[in-house]
């Protein structure tokens, strides 16, 4: 427990600043490892190796360059919404971070109903993807547009159907229960390693990542970017920073799902109680405060390269056919996962 | 001209009408959708205007000419060594192939033959370009479909095809290595080695295309039943190369014709698909490419040795005559139909690309399908601008 | 289709019985519309027909089996009044021939159209011709011949190519709009009367020759090697 | 674990081939690893010595025939030469007139890098160079006149050898 008492305003300042740390660190960081190294590896080049060390300053390099772009607007383009689409976007980031702990105590607020809210707000970003589109008088950004709405609808389904079944496990909606039920659970009276949902609830985890995938506009499912069907999709109109804008949501909404997805499947900010004798949430020693955060960006970063890698291997499935993915099966699994869970929870 | 504005303005009502009926029997609006000149999917300047019906496509309409150079009006003022440098960028990934049929036609008209190891070497790189041309596709394919890394793999292991090509001719791109009665020059040292080097690279590649692009279920869902080509269009067409094959036809100008070219003395396998799908029409060029690099090792098993040149004269006037040679392309078949009038020049050149064929089979292709396989569909047809536009 | 390896390896063959056949079926097909023939043995075979036959003789072969439609396109016989451009342009120009001479199988007119068709089971092409009529429909300043969309429909885009370049109008041509030039283009670029500008532009660097001595005349042109038509 | 196996094939096997490279990639260059491409400015891949990169003139050999700029297809060849008395070979020999050139420009913004010209020459002044490193910024300046082309003349590499089975060039 930390000792020091905050006055409010200073709390709330740290707070705002741990948000925009928590959502453009994890952003820069999969910018750079994955999008800029680990696809260069996969693709047997280098990747940026000139601004800085190993390139590791092209981000910066990359911001300065869409800073200084002219802030287009097509003459059509319905302005005031087409300027304020990809600020919709991002601010859906922000809220979602909001409730993702990072440590016993490390958290911007302890909701009960952290997963409902996540879940909730996640989906306040198709609507500026949608009006992005829409405002955009462009043929390609409104096809971009409509079938963003459509394949993040169709997704979400699945992500809620597979958050249920940890829910159901943990018995509780709030992030920072969840973590803990994982980290002093046990496996069939084993507790050497907790009980991480990667295992038990491991078919939820599958369906969970792929509904992330599609929530994410990754490839397989990047067809409302589309970049050769829809030139760039709903974003086809934008450049400068609002097109920055738009860039940063994209990767820091990867780095805030896996987040999630980290929470939700792999522990957390924690590692298995037992190693330390930890009991409760209360026995957690302060010094997870620090490493706790670590811990997470290690997990965020595994899930992230999967979703990278994923990413970087795969054509795009069509409209139709992620459609019927998404209600052919992806549905029906995580239903059959739902009742499994609660059904072997009454059971044991 | 009131004969044909009339016709235009009829066939614009009928099509008017036509919208109009589909509007109310549906109660949506079409859109129009203009995909290019400038766009990602069409690799060049390819405009096609598609009429829309929520995403699919009610007819199609691809206007060509953003690249057109007048090919054939400028041969007629070149000379026949002239002309070769120019028609090396008509399919500009395959720019050896190009000069192929040209020479031939025009050694045809002067009854002369390339000797033996000439006519060995040219196959050589006229295979080599087949798989630089290729292999380029098989990378493109991924891009086209949302896969964005076997582009990159495609570069790196066309690189050393051109590399080769480099070596031997001089020409990273524009080999003009071709000459009447033989070759510029002969290959140089460690030239052979280094080729079959490449091509165990090349299979290397051909593999992991297969495993990252054509075993992936996605791409299969994608392409299989996606623009079905039947036999008998796919010859009213004219298409040739993959996509003929890819519809069941089994004809090959490397086979079935006698050409001044060492394909008879090697073994190989012209591959067929019954189904003449979009996944056939790729799945072709893939295997095509691995024939390819076995006839390249084959070839080069067995290069006679001798001149490379044969006794021609050193201003060529080529005697009055008509010839019609074409070959097997990378693309399909291309063909020049070289008029000589016995000047230092041709007096007309019929270029007949492959691409051009290809694509007019486009509206007929393109009808009902969606927007996303329109991209699956031209990807797969695979056309180079310059080969359509000439 | 079997392979060409397979069929009997035929030397270069004095008369050639496959492609005398193909004539004679024409013939029998068509009669007296075709006007001349030319083959040569073991190589090829180019036909001409008459103008109105030119619908027919597609229709023909195409039943004969020359199912593959290879293209089609037409041919300006009118030697060019620029040559290829290297004239200077501060002399006179030079005579040139102005006298049509036809290629294989001859003609009459100015322009011909030609085709290519294969028959992809007997291993076997030919080169159709016919004249277009001199005579310029009223309408449209065009040369008129038939279209052979219905024939094959992979004509369409090449009489519309040649439509544009060469200003031969298919009768029967559902869409003749201009393929490659812009739909206010004036000219067919392909006739030989239509001057290529890039030769135009600039005077042939070729015309420069060696500045004789001061105290000599004209006669030592230099150029050791120099070779011109 | 058929229902495994292909569900490897159709999904896994792609993942396969990107982790691969990736490992191939980022192996150390001694064991055979290292990424296809090069850091262009700080290393250079040698073009082979047939590479057609830059035309060098040899100015000494020009005849100023015209050969080459009345056979090249672009028309980007421009020479300008007049008549001059040089001195006999040998003494008491009458003065011979030679050609001798003022202007011989490449516009290599035109050219389309055939080698027609350098095949054409008589007179070996016409050499292929592989230097690639001569581009401008503004188009017109790569028009190069003889002293630059001169220059190029110490790149020229030797002709490499030729293949086995190659007949001897007679020259």
């Amino acid at each position: 427990m930390i000792a020091v008492d905050l006055p409010y305003w200073a709390q709330s300042l740290l707070r705002v600043l741990g948000g925009t740390v928590a959502v453009l660190l994890p952003a820069g960081a999969i910018v750079y490892l994955f999008l800029f190294k680990m696809m260069s590896f996969m693709q047997s080049r280098l990747g940026p190796m000139e601004a800085g060390p190993y390139g590791s300053m092209q981000l910066f390099a990359e911001v300065g360059k869409w800073l200084q772009k002219e802030d287009i607007q097509p003459e059509n383009a319905d302005k005031k919404i087409f300027k304020i689409a990809p600020l919709i976007v991002l601010v859906s980031t922000f809220l979602l971070v909001a409730v993702v702990p990072f440590g016993p105590d490390a958290y911007f607020t302890d909701f009960e109903a952290g997963i409902f809210y996540a879940l909730a707000v996640s989906s306040v970003s198709v609507l500026g993807i949608l009006i992005a589109g829409w405002s955009s008088a462009n043929k390609y950004s409104l096809l971009g547009g409509l079938r963003a709405a459509g394949q993040l609808i169709a997704y979400e389904l699945p992500m809620v159907l597979a958050v249920i079944g940890v829910v159901i496990q943990a018995g509780s909606m709030n992030l920072n229960q969840i973590v803990v039920q994982q980290n002093a659970g046990s496996m069939f009276g084993w507790d050497g390693l907790g009980n991480p949902y990667l295992l038990t609830q491991f078919v939820g985890f599958v369906v969970f990542m792929i509904a992330v995938q599609a929530e994410l506009t990754q490839a397989p499912f990047d067809m409302p970017i589309a970049e050769s069907e829809l030139v760039s999709g709903y974003m086809t109109e934008y450049s400068g920073f609002r097109f920055l804008i738009f860039f940063i949501a994209e990767f820091a909404t990867v780095g805030v799902f896996t987040l999630i997805a980290s929470v939700l499947f792999l522990g957390g900010w924690g590692i298995p109680f037992s190693w330390f004798g930890w009991g409760s949430l209360d026995d957690v020693d302060n010094w997870m405060n620090i490493v706790g955060p670590l811990i997470m960006l290690t997990k965020m970063f595994a899930l992230s390269a999967l979703v990278m890698w994923v990413r970087f291997s795969y054509p795009r499935l069509r409209e139709d056919q992620l459609q019927r993915f998404a209600w052919k099966v992806l549905i029906p699994v995580s239903v059959i996962n739902i009742m499994v869970t609660a059904v072997l929870k009454v059971v044991f | 001209m009131t004969d044909l504005v009339d016709r235009q303005k009829l066939s614009y009502i009928a099509a008017q009408a036509a919208d109009a009926r589909l509007n109310v029997e549906l109660e949506t609006e079409g859109m129009t959708l203009n995909i290019g000149p400038q766009h990602p999917a069409t690799h060049g300047t390819l405009r096609i205007i598609v009429r829309l019906d929520g995403e699919q496509v009610v007819w199609a309409d691809p206007g060509a000419g953003y690249m057109h150079r007048g090919y054939e009006k400028l041969t007629e003022v070149r000379t026949f060594p002239q002309v070769t440098t120019l028609i090396n960028r008509i399919d500009w990934l395959g720019s050896f192939a190009n000069e192929v049929p040209f020479i031939l036609a025009a050694e045809q008209l002067m009854d002369i033959e390339a000797p033996p190891r000439a006519q060995w070497i040219r196959t050589i790189l006229f295979e080599l370009s087949r798989i630089a041309n290729v292999s380029l596709f098989l990378g493109d394919l991924g891009v086209q479909l949302g896969a964005i890394t076997p582009v990159f793999m495609a570069f790196r292991d066309r690189e050393y095809v051109l590399n080769l090509i480099e070596g031997a001719t001089g020409g990273r791109f524009h080999p003009n290595f071709d000459r009447i009665g033989g070759l510029k020059d002969d290959l140089p040292k460690g030239w052979i080695d280094e080729t079959r080097q490449v091509m165990k690279k090349l299979r290397n590649f051909c593999d992991e295309i297969e495993n990252l692009l054509f075993g992936n279920k996605i791409f299969q869902d994608r392409t299989r039943g996606i623009g079905v080509i039947p036999p008998a269009v796919a010859l009213q067409y004219g298409m040739s190369g993959a996509n003929l094959r890819a519809s069941g036809i089994d004809w090959d100008l490397r086979r079935d014709q006698r050409i001044a070219l060492a394909y008879d003395k090697v073994d190989f396998k012209v591959w067929t698909h019954p189904d003449g799908d979009s996944f056939a029409r790729c799945w072709i060029r893939l295997q095509e490419t691995r024939e390819a690099t076995k006839i390249v090792d084959q070839l080069l098993d067995g290069i006679p040795s001798g001149p490379v040149m044969a006794k021609v004269p050193r201003i060529i006037k080529v005697p009055a005559g008509e010839a019609w040679v074409s070959t097997e392309n990378p693309l399909g078949e291309m063909g020049y139909y070289v008029v000589s009038q016995g000047e230092l020049g041709p007096f007309r050149v019929k270029i007949r690309t492959a691409s051009f064929n290809n694509i007019s089979i486009v509206p007929w292709v393109l009808r009902g399908v969606y927007v996303p396989d329109i991209i699956t569909i031209l990807a797969s047809l695979y056309f180079i601008l310059g080969d359509i536009d000439k | 289709m079997a392979p060409l390896s397979d069929a009997p390896d035929a030397p270069a063959l004095a008369s050639d019985t496959l492609r005398e056949s193909i004539v004679d079926t024409l013939r029998s097909r068509l009669g007296d519309a075709i006007v001349d023939v030319k083959l040569v043995p073991g190589v090829d075979l180019w036909v001409r027909v008459r103008t109105d036959a030119w619908r027919d003789a597609g229709l023909a072969l195409r039943d004969m089996g020359f199912h593959y439609f290879c293209f089609l396109s037409a041919i300006d016989w009118m030697p060019s009044p620029y040559g290829r451009g290297e004239d200077d342009p501060t002399a006179p120009p030079p005579e040139r021939k102005t006298e049509i001479v036809q290629g294989y199988t001859g003609g009459e007119t100015r322009f011909q159209v030609f085709a290519r068709l294969t028959d992809l089971e007997r291993h076997v092409g030919i080169t159709i011709k016919a004249d277009v009529a001199d005579v310029v429909d009223a309408a449209d300043g065009d040369h008129v011949i038939d279209s052979w969309v219905t024939n094959y429909a992979g004509a369409n885009w090449h009489e519309r190519e040649c439509h544009e370049m060469f200003g031969i109008r298919f009768a029967g041509h559902p869409d003749l709009r201009n393929m490659y030039l812009p739909t206010d283009f004036e000219g067919h670029p392909l006739r030989k009367d239509f001057p290529l500008l890039a030769r135009h532009v600039k005077p042939w660097p070729g015309i420069v020759d060696v500045e004789p001595l001061p105290d000599e005349g004209d006669d030592a042109a230099a150029g050791e090697g120099a070779s011109d038509d | 674990m058929g229902f495994l196996k292909d569900r490897y094939n159709e999904y896994g096997k792609g993942m396969a081939v990107t982790l691969n490279t990736l490992v191939q990639t980022v192996k150390p260059k001694k064991l055979g690893g290292g990424a296809a491409t090069v850091q262009y400015p700080h290393e250079k891949e040698a073009p082979p010595l047939r590479a057609r990169g830059v035309i060098a003139l040899r100015e000494d050999n020009c005849t100023s025939c015209m050969l080459c700029a009345r056979s090249c297809p672009d028309w980007c060849i421009y020479i300008e030469g007049h008549k001059e008395l040089a001195p006999p070979r040998r003494a008491g020999g009458a003065p011979r007139k030679v050609n001798k050139l003022d202007r011989f420009d490449i516009d290599y913004a035109l050219c389309m890098y055939c080698g027609i010209c350098v095949d054409v020459c008589p007179f070996d002044a016409l050499f292929w160079s592989p230097e690639y490193e001569y581009s401008e910024t503004r188009i017109a300046d790569l028009l190069h006149d003889k002293t630059k082309l001169g220059e190029w003349m110490e790149t020229v590499p030797e002709a490499p050898e030729l293949e086995a089975g190659a007949e001897k060039k007679k020259k």
